[in-house]
């Protein structure tokens, strides 16, 4: 059927890992602009605010208030996904199809310089049977990863090499945080913080905020030459009990990326997607995520890679912003990769663009080890 | 008045603390590992799995688990790591080795403290036994942790 | 314009000060039941969740990873919606635009607060570094501030008051998931009891509880077939106002954004005169202040005369427009439920399961949510699908 | 209630959230600040479209969505155009212990100014309190450069 929400706006940061040169509000304040601008729209024309930002990261209770003045929301409808900025696209999109609203902004900010990440994290965790054991995101992610590396055979050297390809990549890309070419014995000779995870297969935390401007159809088509539609979305939540779950199975990302691809009339996604951006905040995450996407069959992850089917230039080129191990702004993770993933169906993504995007993937989580899924498929 | 502006930095410190209800099930659970040094699983009325550590309703198909089950003591490791990071969090200090253990008789698996800390020595699907804490006071820690056997 | 859309479950647990007997994820679990059993529907039926709380009472983060299950969220579209004192109908405004998109046809929306987990002072500890956080008056404090300005300008009587927390607390007992009730309590024993920040008493503020509320949302063909007189959501608005006291001057007085968004939303449901074309309103009063102040905001009667519908019993059980008849805020908050609260209240009583707090046939019922100085939200519910 | 061994037993798991934030201030606050301590002045800063002088001094005014850039000295004299008595004991968030009841708390219009402050106020009985009475900050000696070097407002009434 005809799409009926596009984005007709997307903005995002310079993502680094420590902003606090500025407030989180003038952050929020220039990025808002920045997506107002880039879709031809002033504060009046925009009836709905959604943001996404979460109280513990940010040491405060209902921390959204403090960006009501920021994004325009001043008696205006506004409300907020407490996770990741998928969500709150997703709940954006949902107030226009209701028919709500013509013109949502959407925004996400975290500020990882704020505190102590793995310490907040660990707050993730239920307090009566996992908490006090003292998990967290990486020890979580180090069992997700041991299980799925033993499962298929994947080495710590193929992890390596996403990091060196994600790497290589953001030299292309002028948001990110990290621009440096590595090497794989970089990576491997780098301290080992949870087995099999090293520093280096970590991605580096950041602070930063994005944005995109959501509208109707009849709006899309009055405000922007270039509409990026919204063809497919989908979202799924998995366990929480990590020894209730098949931590390599990703039957959460199985789930939303077969919705996603439904509503988007994709069957083949190695064929009829053109790029995808990625949320991985561990290098394993890349390989498991896009076997789990369905770009190829289980275990061929590693090799999908090693070929440079991935890279830019490849049959499908994966994070060619350089994903998260260009810069890890937490909750705001997944909303970047649907600005980027704009930026790439309108041909706007500089020296990182892939040649003739007309579909596009973006990819979100929330929680440990991926146990909130988002997909969303964007297309011309 | 120095017009220099830069990165001034708001120092903020949370200290509170916070009481959470275990619930009948988990009660039952730790008063269990307290008491008897036994590990209990529940068992669901529909899907007949034994869910460990117990749970008050199995969340598949949505109802009230009913039988106790004791489990273990001994299961096969299905993963593990050693964090060498340091984390206030920690229950003890680095390195600290976690496994994902299934347990004889449970369908769930439970993820706890491993005993080992050195990676060499711990395999997939290797066998590994409970260790009871000497003082134990109705918490998951009153399990110590599982040790290879 | 979206698909139509309407309430046809809801459960609550018994809203108490601490429930020792059930973890927070289980708490969900109690009321997700019961709103299953109120609708005749499985968990297999549910096809998204929304949750609403705010998680930092109980010192968490992403409490819906945990949570989710309770609500039936495992392997299903799962999110949490957290804005303040409005998370409830927020979430339950969410639920409403989930179903009305087209995206999902039947949506748990579960709104819930475990205080007894956190610890009294936990609020004030949070709140703006910068400017908030050495001024320990919490939200009593601020709304004092606002009483002082709005008994100034109106007018209003520590009587007037006191007859708003009498009703509350009498009409709680009609209600059997209400934390505070007391049957024969009257206006002498309010104004005698203590004053925590003047001239708010004790018995005029809302306590802190523990309890959860769902609420089963469905697509127009699900709703006719499921149950036999669904609440439709004919308006669901939102208007959020300043974040600083010091800007929203006036703040009971005037309460721009309940203004706003109420004329927003009667002008979508073609209603001319509230008090007479509502048959119920379920208002989010966490003081008794602020329910005579938002008598006047919603139009209920002119500016001035909120303290005279209250003299003259008209928000009575017994008068032409009861006001909480759930007894309110002031006899039951858990947070993140309470605007969650308010919204199944008011479709009990459409669906005409209010039992002993049953209005006679209920046709509209006005919901409204409050948070932070002055954010608003405001549903209205009918028997007609419109 | 004692608690009853064995069965029904009901057990609670205390966590102590122990955590440290690195709250970036922003320009504007740090001139806010940065000026309260060294010259005891209060400054808010006024909204180029509305002309409303704001404090806190925030880099956008909210009612028209606009940056804010001009510093404007307020106070230390104002009125109090809303107020109360607290006489419950609640912790003060910066020092962890209750501030001694009753004290007064109240709106305080500052001269110039559009936005009212919350703050203390050092009259703690409701009946010496009245909406429209003169006030003035009194400073600390010794300031630190946050909201707390206001100590409180003092009546200036004759």
């Amino acid at each position: 059927m005809d799409p009926l929400v596009a984005i007709v706006g997307a903005s995002q940061t310079k993502f680094e890992p420590d902003k606090s040169y500025e407030s989180i509000i003038e952050t929020v304040f220039n990025v808002v602009m920045e997506a107002m601008a880039d879709a031809g729209v002033n504060r009046d024309e925009v009836d709905n605010i959604v943001t996404s930002s979460v109280d513990l990261w940010d040491g405060r209770t209902a921390s959204n208030q403090m960006l009501t003045e920021v994004v325009g929301a001043i008696m205006k409808s506004e409300s907020r996904v407490a996770g990741d900025g998928l969500g709150a696209a997703l709940q954006g999109i949902m107030a226009i199809l209701a028919g709500v609203s013509k013109v949502t902004l959407v925004v996400s900010q975290c500020r990882g310089s704020m505190g102590v990440q793995n310490e907040i994290s660990n707050w993730v965790f239920d307090p009566i049977y996992q908490q006090t054991l003292g998990l967290d995101y990486l020890s979580a992610g180090a069992l997700q990863a041991n299980y799925f590396m033993s499962q298929f055979g994947i080495s710590q050297i193929d992890c390596a090499q996403v990091v060196v390809k994600n790497l290589r990549e953001a030299q292309n890309n002028p948001y990110a945080q990290v621009k440096r070419e590595i090497t794989v014995d970089e990576v491997m000779n780098s301290p080992m913080w949870a087995y099999p995870i090293k520093e280096m297969d970590i991605a580096p935390i950041s602070d930063g905020a994005c944005a995109v401007i959501l509208a109707s159809q009849e709006k899309a088509k009055v405000l922007s030459i270039k509409p990026v539609w919204i063809l497919g979305v989908g979202s799924c939540l998995d366990s929480h009990y990590l020894g209730d779950r098949d931590l390599a199975g990703g039957d959460a990302l199985i789930m939303a990326s077969k919705k996603a691809y439904h509503m988007a009339g994709i069957t083949n996604p190695l064929e009829e997607l053109d790029v995808a951006e990625v949320t991985a905040a561990f290098s394993y995450q890349e390989l498991l995520w896009t076997e789990l996407l369905g770009f190829c069959k289980r275990g061929e992850g590693a090799n999908m890679l090693k070929t440079g089917m991935t890279s830019l230039g490849g049959a499908l080129p994966v994070n060619p912003s350089g994903g998260m191990m260009a810069g890890n702004p937490i909750t705001v993770a997944g909303l970047t990769r649907l600005v980027e993933a704009v930026l790439q169906v309108r041909g706007e993504a500089g020296q990182r663009q892939v040649k003739g995007v007309r579909r596009a993937l973006a990819h979100g989580t929330t929680g440990c080890c991926g146990q909130g899924q988002y997909v969303m498929i964007v297309g011309d | 008045m120095s017009d220099h502006m830069g990165g001034m930095v708001l120092h903020g410190k949370i200290d509170l603390p916070f009481s959470y209800s275990a619930g009948k099930t988990a009660s039952r659970f730790f008063v269990e590992l307290r008491d008897h040094q036994r590990i209990m699983g529940k068992r669901c009325p529909l899907c007949r799995r034994v869910i460990v550590p117990a749970q008050l309703f199995c969340k598949e198909c949505f109802v009230e688990t009913d039988e106790w089950v004791e489990v273990g003591p001994e299961g096969t490791l299905v993963t593990f790591t050693v964090v060498y990071h340091k984390g206030n969090h920690h229950p003890k200090n680095v390195p600290l080795a976690y496994g994902i253990i299934k347990l004889d008789g449970a369908d769930t698996s439970i993820v706890h403290l491993l005993g080992e800390t050195d990676v060499t020595k711990l395999e997939h699907g290797m066998k590994v036994r409970v260790v009871f804490s000497e003082k134990r006071k109705g918490h998951i820690l009153d399990i110590e942790c599982f040790r290879p056997v | 314009m979206g698909r139509k859309v309407a309430i046809i479950g809801t459960g609550q647990t018994k809203h108490c000060s601490s429930r020792e007997d059930v973890n927070e994820m289980e708490l969900i679990y109690e009321a997700a039941t019961a709103a299953l059993k109120d609708a005749e529907m499985t968990i297999k039926d549910i096809d998204a969740v929304v949750l609403a709380n705010m998680e930092l009472f109980e010192g968490r983060a992403l409490p819906d990873m945990w949570c989710g299950e309770g609500a039936g969220g495992f392997m299903k579209h799962a999110f949490k919606i957290s804005t303040g004192g409005t998370s409830g109908t927020s979430g339950a405004i969410s639920g409403y635009y989930h179903v009305a998109s087209g995206l999902f046809d039947k949506v748990m929306v579960v709104g819930f607060e475990k205080h007894s987990e956190g610890n009294a002072s936990s609020g004030m500890a949070l709140t703006d570094p910068f400017w908030d956080r050495h001024i320990a008056a919490a939200a009593i404090g601020n709304f004092a501030l606002s009483v002082s300005e709005y008994m100034a300008d109106r007018g209003v009587t520590e009587e007037q008051s006191a007859k708003v927390a009498v009703k509350a607390r009498r009409n709680a007992c009609n209600n059997p998931h209400a934390h505070l009730q007391m049957p024969d309590l009257t206006v002498k024993e309010v104004l005698e009891s203590p004053v925590l920040a003047y001239p708010i008493r004790r018995l005029e503020m809302c306590p802190q509880s523990d309890g959860a509320c769902a609420i089963i949302f469905a697509s127009e063909e699900i709703a006719k077939k499921r149950c036999p007189r669904p609440a439709w959501v004919r308006a669901a608005v939102t208007r959020h106002d300043h974040i600083y006291l010091g800007e929203v001057k006036k703040r009971l007085t005037i309460m721009r954004s309940l203004r706003e968004a109420a004329k927003v939303a009667y002008d979508i449901v073609g209603i001319k005169e509230p008090l007479k074309e509502f048959d119920v309103a379920e208002i989010y009063d966490p003081l008794t202040y602020a329910e005579i102040a938002w008598y006047e905001a919603l139009g209920f009667c002119k500016d001035g005369e909120g303290g005279k519908l209250i003299d003259d019993g008209i928000t009575l059980m017994s008068g032409e427009l009861p006001v909480n008849p759930s007894g309110g805020v002031i006899s039951t908050n858990p947070v993140g439920a309470s605007g969650t609260i308010r919204v199944a209240e008011g479709a009990l009583q459409i669906h005409g399961r209010g039992g002993k707090r049953q209005v006679p046939d209920v046709n509209l019922v006005l919901v409204t949510g409050y948070g932070v100085y002055c954010w608003s939200d405001l549903l209205i519910l009918s028997s007609r699908p419109g | 209630m004692e608690k009853k061994k064995g069965q029904d037993e009901l057990l609670r798991i205390t966590i102590h959230m122990k955590a440290h934030y690195r709250f970036p201030a922003g320009s504007h606050y740090e001139r806010f600040f940065k000026e309260i301590k060294e010259t005891g002045r209060i400054m808010g800063v006024k909204c180029p479209d509305c002309g409303r002088v704001l404090v806190p001094p925030r880099p956008v005014c909210g009612e028209c969505f606009s940056k804010t850039e001009e510093w404007v000295q307020v106070g230390p004299k104002g009125k109090v155009i809303a107020f109360t008595s607290i006489y419950f004991p609640f912790i003060d968030g910066t020092t962890g212990k209750p501030r001694p009841i009753p004290y007064g708390a109240g709106l305080i219009q500052l001269d110039g100014a559009f936005s009212a402050i919350n703050h203390i106020l050092e009259e703690g009985d409701p009946e010496k309190l009245h909406i429209g009475m003169r006030v003035e900050a009194v400073l600390k000696e010794k300031r630190e450069g946050n909201i707390g070097d206001i100590l409180f407002f003092r009546s200036i009434e004759e």
